[in-house]
């Protein structure tokens, strides 16, 4: 499949660029010209992702965040979100509905529900101690 | 993120305007905390017409308003939820526990 | 000088991302709340520095551009806008006003010299068939 | 970037939306050259009331069109000019070539 654009960017573990990249993932999805519910979808995705590279990942340390987007030939649009933080012991258990580690920040667990749910696809690649990889797909039905 | 607070009676009407997320979700939590501690209102009505974004950590913090005031008796309602807060409702089962009372034209 | 705030980003040689980099580079700069005129510096300023990698780097043929943002701690925001493309030979005469070496393109020759002007600093580095690095600051005066 | 071009008697009046940039000046420049190729206009205004950025493009492909209309014998001016834009006008001296004519309210 070829790629029509192509951007990755690279930012610090702050909760303030959660917005930011939101922002960002907005103004590249943008070019494809997605319905404002679509564009919506893929932004609650991204600050799922993000978040959790934030709060999980590197839990509240600083530590750099990684995001790549690709827009396909076939008008889809594919995300991956990055972190070197502590990784995921059960990827399965993690993805389930209403999972979290960390119930005490009043997290909802319900995190990789939205993402899977938001998206076409999801796949989390995760090692202890290295880091996790979120990977997600949205296929934009132009308007 | 911004919230503006009035009281009618024994109501208490919280407007929330931006985005309710990681970073915002403390504030919020803070804000609503104080404003109910050592009150007694009978209602508390979450007005979500300016709220353009929220995600789970905005499920997470509304559940834990949600079990505070039930602790105090207080019922928690919100009113003119957009499409895409209304997603996140819907995914999550938040209307569930917290009444969606529609429109409210006049706040 | 510390750095409070830090985002690196790679994208494609294609002038849709123009307005792309401009999002990015505003979305990153507002966390130091400046006036919509600085704002508008910034994105003119990025917008020159982008324009002349796709055009005059990279010839309009494929290739990424990098841009990186700091915020340091006196508020000032500091861009690179880095490419691998074909360099500049003699940046003091690319930098003089209205200096181009695509008239027929319509270039205009003023990009350095609205970069210069609308920034508090300008640094240019450039190797022949190596790529060009440009180094701008901006001290955001909080309103 | 959208052109919203309208004839009144000898006067070709062109409202920009958006933004001029190296990525839009190409269909900016066709699509002027389209509208002028061929006719005795007097006058051509651009409306530069919703044009929200604009950079160096801008400039060379606005010194572009006035060689061309100045060949021709045609008078160029802008009305509406915003803050951002002015600034470029200023710095390179556009405003020596292109008349301001201030604001233009109906447009
Ligand atoms: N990037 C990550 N790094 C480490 N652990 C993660 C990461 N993302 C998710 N997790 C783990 O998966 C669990 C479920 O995530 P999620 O569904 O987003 O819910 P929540 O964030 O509310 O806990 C988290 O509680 C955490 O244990
Ligand atoms: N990234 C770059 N790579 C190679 N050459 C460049 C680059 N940026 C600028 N130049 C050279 O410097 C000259 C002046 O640049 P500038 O002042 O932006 O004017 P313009 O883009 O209108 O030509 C260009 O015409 C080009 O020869």
């Amino acid at each position: 499949m070829g790629i029509k654009n192509e951007m990755k960017i690279e930012f610090m573990s702050k909760s303030q660029n959660e917005a930011f990249a939101r922002i960002v993932i907005a103004a590249f999805v943008s070019q494809l010209d997605p319905t404002i519910e679509e564009l919506a979808d893929i932004k609650t995705a991204v600050s799922e992702a993000v978040t959790n590279s934030i709060i999980h990942g590197y839990e509240g340390k600083n530590g750099y965040i990684k995001m790549i987007a690709r827009l396909l030939d076939d008008d889809t649009v594919e995300i991956e979100v990055i972190d070197e933080g502590k990784g995921i012991e059960d990827v399965a258990q993690a993805r389930k509905p209403l999972f979290t580690t960390k119930p005490e920040l009043e997290r909802s667990g319900m995190g990789f529900t939205i993402m899977e749910t938001f998206m076409d696809s999801l796949d989390v690649y995760s090692e202890l101690g290295k880091g996790t990889k979120v990977v997600m797909t949205k296929r934009i039905r132009r308007s | 993120m911004l919230l503006n607070i009035n009281e009618y009676d024994s109501t208490l009407l919280i407007s929330i305007e931006g985005e309710l997320d990681h970073h915002t979700s403390e504030i919020f939590r803070e804000q609503i905390d104080e404003s109910i501690r050592g009150k007694n209102y009978d209602k508390v009505i979450l007005n979500m017409k300016k709220l353009n974004f929220m995600d789970s950590s905005g499920i997470g913090v509304l559940i834990g308003r949600y079990k505070i005031l039930k602790s105090m008796g207080i019922d928690l309602a919100v009113v003119n939820v957009n499409p895409q807060v209304r997603k996140i409702f819907d995914i999550s089962g938040l209307f569930k526990i917290i009444r969606d009372e529609g429109e409210l034209k006049w706040v």
